[in-house]
């Protein structure tokens, strides 16, 4: 079976753009820089993967036209937080399938002009009709992950603290200015104990990545070293019964396993993390989950640095979702644009020392009674 | 069912008014999910591994047998497992509103909005369904469900 | 490589439900018929691919978890009227890359509630800005047919008549009735010359298939001759510059090679067409852009009735998009589902006699500028 | 320009008034599809192929080449390649209105609505531009473009 690669990788900066910068200018932006990192020209694009949630019919087709590359198969895909991850693994595996070499994978999203006060469930969902908002639904984890933990209210915001610190450096980020723990605690409140630095922001943004069998390395003139795509996980929720932990993280549990057996790696090979931390106590929970930290610490990991760019295991040197922000089907691309980087070496103050093996992992929507809807989990190499 | 009024932060959508006084004009939020009279939620239970659900299912997630029973009214008090006060939802939802995971007697889990003094919240403190009316939509009352909190003993 | 099969098949009958019939509701009662006809129980089935357009962000996570099947990789794919064939051709590639030997696939939509006065481009589309409406490109095409090949009104009008007599025996269809050519002469104009009985309704509904490699085939205890899915293209439009016929269908071409290639057939091969006769005009010309008609005669064929059950080319023995209703991402796994029963010899009173190879195709969306934005082609053998 | 005045079924997106009128409060209806002085649509044009585009393009989908200039004022008149009358359209815009096919005397398809009697409509007629505004937004002119049936010669 064929070895699978990044051989180039590009983004727009995410952030509030104006309505007359649409998606398709996002999308196309960001694929032309992926392409250039490439070297790759329109006609080695063999097929076109795009991950969007609120583009609109056939928006992949749209974005292929005006970047020239007509007549290739497009197809869309959708996963909610999870499409752009989702997208690059039906790109993964059209080329292990043989139908392709040369892919290119863009994940895009244009939020600020469609969505207002956060998004929610499909309003069919049961939960939804109670009241339930994602913020909630963290709310609800982060308040019994104190109780049941011990953990403060102090250690849980400085998620925030850390990712606001990395985004710093990250010219690609929405906020790129640091947040002190006084911010984080003392900002608006939006769903008790979490406030507005909790939450990530509603954000514009497109990134892409061409992506590479070892054939289509060779057809663009690359080495055969560019970083390699060696899992890509994919699991749903399931129904919970009974009055279990809710920070079980049994979808984390399953889709980390599915990864971790595909790539044939051990959790503590991982040298950094891009995890999704569309709030900061997710970020704590789904590192549980994924038994990269052991259960109940990730708060105290979180305090003491040791998710830090410098710590033992660095978690979202992009600055995560929290600070990059999180135009929703760009994000899982852009968590693969970051591993690319760090990967190569290119990632400049942010740069993590030793990269070699890292972990994206991107949830997506929330379907009533389960855990969860959709996770992924992409293991690259360098 | 008494008749609670709600006294503290619920959202617009949950209006202050009783299930009893709902003429013919009333159907419950989704179908299936509960009864009025007498007012209790409607799950279902396994008769492989005793496995409750809420909503009820045709099949179980736990043991993966079909041979599941619906139309099982569940416990009507349980305890708060967490909560949290919303203060900011998408147009169209009044805050705050609390809500909160409620573990009933019989062990289902129900996500639900609390009644009540969001400050006297708090995990462990026990609360009783009750079946409201919490929205009219087309000229019909949307029976629906809320928590109100009980009286608990003092606490030395 | 594994060949890859249709296990079993199911729908709903397509038409217009009430709104308490929800999208769920109808993808899970189909993909239980696909389950039943296929033997498959939950536990066989390792991965599930939707196909809509209009059924929001996680909607096959939320069918997933209706059946039962919560924890397996759920994924959502959107490509227009094509949405249900690339959720197929997304579990077909999954498959060939070794992912897994049984599968579910859904096409779904519910319509009636969410859509009026017809499907349209995206608003931003600089053809949409100028009252550009599925139906008008469609009366363009007719209009300039007639005049290029000097076909007559009632010629097209018969492609009507021809699917409605087909579909009186299909118990899935929406419409069951014959019409005569009077009734679609002069049914009311939408866009001249094209009347109501040209375009095909607004319709709820779902198709389902149970898809199997070999090795799924054995696990699920059938035998190793259930009808082959050989080959499944994929293209998306191209920009067309300068004054061509816009009857060339290029893109239709494009398709149809992509197939035959895959397949290792011939367009004289083919048995019988599930056609996306979104309007009678299309049937047409998207025949003879695939070859399978010449160029030109598509409309005299169809009045000779050689496109009817019986003559030499059958061409939507379902009743197609017309009769049968157009649920947009569910008409492709309804084309699936007819190619299966007609290839297994299910098909009753509109069985097609010595039906061996059989081609079904689905054209989704448009891209101002180009000549469409999607196109599928799924190539069945008994 | 002439002040043409519509006299057929047109869109009610389309409201009979001329570019020139057009205020500080008029914008195109998208960037660098149209001029006003003199009135022009604008597209490319490859330079290793000739080949004009409308709307332009930074590439030439016929050779592939990127060596395209932008900006390209078109030709303004052309003729009628195929048309229809729309009858029905989602809400919001009024019907009947004719749509066209425009084969422009430089070579480029151009789709839009056309003025006038469509019974008189028929493939090959000669027609010319109009730049007109056909909206208003946010109290702006959205400048557009329409086709206005030429005289044609009698026909013996
Ligand atoms: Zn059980
Ligand atoms: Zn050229």
């Amino acid at each position: 079976m064929t070895s699978i690669h990044i051989a180039g990788a590009g983004m727009v900066r995410f952030g509030k753009y104006d309505p007359a910068v649409t998606f398709e200018k996002l999308a196309a932006d960001a694929a032309r820089n992926a392409m250039r990192d490439a070297g790759a020209h329109r006609r080695d694009i063999e097929a076109v993967f795009v991950g969007h949630v609120f583009g609109g019919p056939v928006a992949g087709q749209r974005v292929a036209t005006e970047l020239g590359l007509g007549g290739r198969p497009v197809s869309n895909h959708e996963n909610y937080c999870a499409s752009g991850a989702t997208a690059l693994r039906e790109a993964w595996t059209a080329i292990r399938a043989g139908l392709c070499d040369v892919a290119l994978v863009i994940g895009a999203e244009k939020m600020t002009d469609r969505i207002k006060g956060g998004v929610t469930p499909d309003a069919n969902d049961l939960d939804a009709q109670q009241g339930f908002v994602m913020t909630a639904g963290h709310a609800l984890s982060a308040r019994r992950y104190m109780h049941d933990h011990g953990a403060t209210r102090e250690q849980i915001a400085m998620v925030a603290v850390k990712n606001h610190a990395h985004s710093r450096h990250n010219p690609y980020a929405q906020y790129q200015r640091p947040v002190s723990l006084d911010e984080v605690v003392n900002a608006r409140p939006i769903a008790d104990p979490l406030g507005l630095l909790d939450c990530s922001p509603i954000s514009d943004g497109a990134a892409a990545a061409v992506v590479c069998s070892a054939t289509g390395l060779k057809r663009l003139g690359l080495p055969a070293d560019r970083p390699e795509v060696r899992a890509i996980g994919l699991v749903s929720g399931t129904l919970r019964a009974g009055l279990g932990d809710i920070n079980e993280e049994d979808i984390s549990r399953r889709a980390g396993l599915q990864a971790y057996d595909m790539a044939g790696i051990a959790p503590e090979d991982i040298d950094l993390v891009e995890m999704h931390d569309c709030f900061t106590i997710a970020e704590i929970v789904r590192l549980e989950g994924l038994g990269l930290v052991p259960k109940g610490q990730g708060a105290a990991w979180t305090a003491q640095g040791r998710t830090s760019i410098g710590g033992t295991l660095p978690v979202n040197p992009s600055g995560g979702l929290l600070s990059r922000g999180h135009p929703v089907g760009a994000t899982g691309m852009a968590q693969v644009c970051e591993l690319y980087w760090q990967l190569t070496g290119q990632a400049g103050q942010r740069q993590v020392d030793g990269a070699r093996l890292g972990l994206a992992y991107c949830k997506g929507g929330t379907v009533s009674g389960t855990d969860g809807a959709s996770v992924t989990t992409v293991v690259m190499s360098s | 069912m008494s008749a609670t009024i709600s006294s503290g932060p619920v959202s617009s959508a949950l209006m202050p008014a009783i299930a009893e006084t709902a003429a013919s004009t009333s159907r419950p939020l989704r179908d299936g999910i509960l009864q009025t009279d007498p007012p209790r939620l409607l799950g279902s239970v396994c008769r492989a591994c005793s496995t409750r659900l809420f909503p009820a299912r045709d099949f179980c997630p736990s043991c993966g047998s079909d041979d599941v029973e619906g139309g099982i009214p569940l416990a009507t008090t349980g305890m708060v497992y967490s909560f949290t006060v919303v203060r900011q939802a998408p147009p169209g939802r009044e805050t705050p509103y609390s809500l909160a995971y409620i573990d009933l007697a019989d062990g289902v889990r129900v996500m639900a909005q609390v009644t009540g003094d969001p400050d006297a919240l708090h995990i462990g403190a026990p609360v009783r369904l009750d079946i409201r009316t919490v929205a009219r939509r087309d000229g019909c009352d949307l029976i629906g469900y809320v928590f109100v909190p009980s009286l608990e003993p003092e606490v030395a």
